[in-house]
């Protein structure tokens, strides 16, 4: 099973996560990742805030995309993807990846290989105002190579 | 042909999509983006560094030698910076 | 900030979350694991159960010293156990490890590291109920494998 | 000295704690599980397996060779099995 959700509200994790194993006892873990919004002004400056843009159609494209081939990957018995846009503040909760196996190995690996994925492949932009100026996040080296990392590599499970 | 533009792409041409029709020699997506900083301007600076121009035709990712075709979603956008 | 609880009662995935960043913006993610009670049955069987026995003290103590020491190793805002004991169905949560971090490659791995450490080390021993009849849970040489991976391997972010 | 079992271990030998006095030569870990096994019936049962059976000292793992004290909180059980 793939779930896949573009939204501005929020989410609750609790009520995802229960519904990606609801009715699956062959479910023997699932792992999850969370981001939330950090605050780049610090805590001495006026309140900072982020204002997600992102390519409505392509997202879920390609978030459907990076799901199944975590699926074809990994041993998952359900895989979701969430992820928010519009303006957040500091500690909101911005995008939440989990996936559901029989094996703990195969749940936090394709976690953690969806999250690199997302993170250079959905089109998302961060546009970042700490108060006084707003700029445009840049894209991270750091980002792309753990992406790599994941193609270079074979399934070790 | 419909063009959309995102993030600081968006913000330095100053709009979020146009209609365009292609002279006939601009085929592909390299010949796309050679055309438009071509206009100068604003395009002309949105496109300067190449390199961080990513293109996605019918919302998939293409490359520069990927061919056109009329009725085609072409994208235009920065390094993606969300998760 | 460590957090560990060994209770009988279920937990809220969301509010145990929220908990773990609550106040600190500078946290950008947070990985967690659910373990849930697997069906041994099989559908067509009488409901099985599991039931969870452990030792009350020392089960605290080796939690508290596990998380420690992910977060000697790794730059962790915020580590949290949770594990339940008593008499689970399938489908029930077991336990729950989060970590908290501003960086997503420490808050994954640490959380791998510490549901492996724990399953090797944490004093909890499961007696499966088919139906017709109990059955200790013997313990996986790939837990130990899984677990003596981390003891070789050097920090890596 | 307080000694514990858990899990199957307990159940073979039919109880969850007791109080011993230990003989005077039982003075570390590896003495005690051969002084137990020695008491035969249950004790020999539930630690046959000697390789199985691991042991927590004041609820610290240790080794066979672990000298034992006084007043020393003993705990006899199988490989675990959380999480």
């Amino acid at each position: 099973m793939i779930s896949i959700k573009v939204q501005s509200e929020d989410f609750d994790i609790s009520a995802e996560l229960a519904a990606l194993s609801a009715g699956n006892t062959q479910i023997g873990g699932i792992a999850s990742f969370t981001g939330l919004v950090r605050d780049i002004a610090g805590p001495m400056a006026t309140a900072s805030s982020m204002t997600l843009e992102h390519y409505p159609g392509m997202t879920e494209k390609q978030l459907s995309a990076i799901a199944r081939e975590a699926m074809e990957r990994w041993p998952l018995d359900a895989c979701l993807i969430i992820h928010r846009f519009g303006r957040l503040m500091p500690g909101d909760r911005i995008v939440l990846v989990a996936t559901a196996s029989a094996h703990r190995e195969a749940a936090l690996s394709s976690c953690a290989f969806l999250i690199d994925w997302l993170k250079t492949k959905a089109p998302f932009w961060k546009l970042e105002d700490d108060g006084s100026e707003q700029r445009w996040v840049a894209a991270k080296d750091s980002d792309d190579e753990a992406a790599a990392k994941w193609a270079a590599e074979t399934r070790s499970d | 042909m419909k063009l959309l533009y995102f993030a600081w792409i968006r913000a330095k041409i100053g709009m979020a999509e146009e209609q365009v029709t292609l002279p006939p020699d601009v085929r592909n997506v390299g010949q796309l983006l050679d055309w438009l900083a071509s206009r100068g301007g604003n395009y002309a600076a949105a496109l300067k560094e190449r390199s961080v121009v990513k293109v996605a035709v019918n919302q998939e990712y293409v490359a520069a030698d990927h061919a056109l075709q009329p009725g085609d979603e072409v994208a235009l956008f920065p390094p993606v910076t969300g998760g």
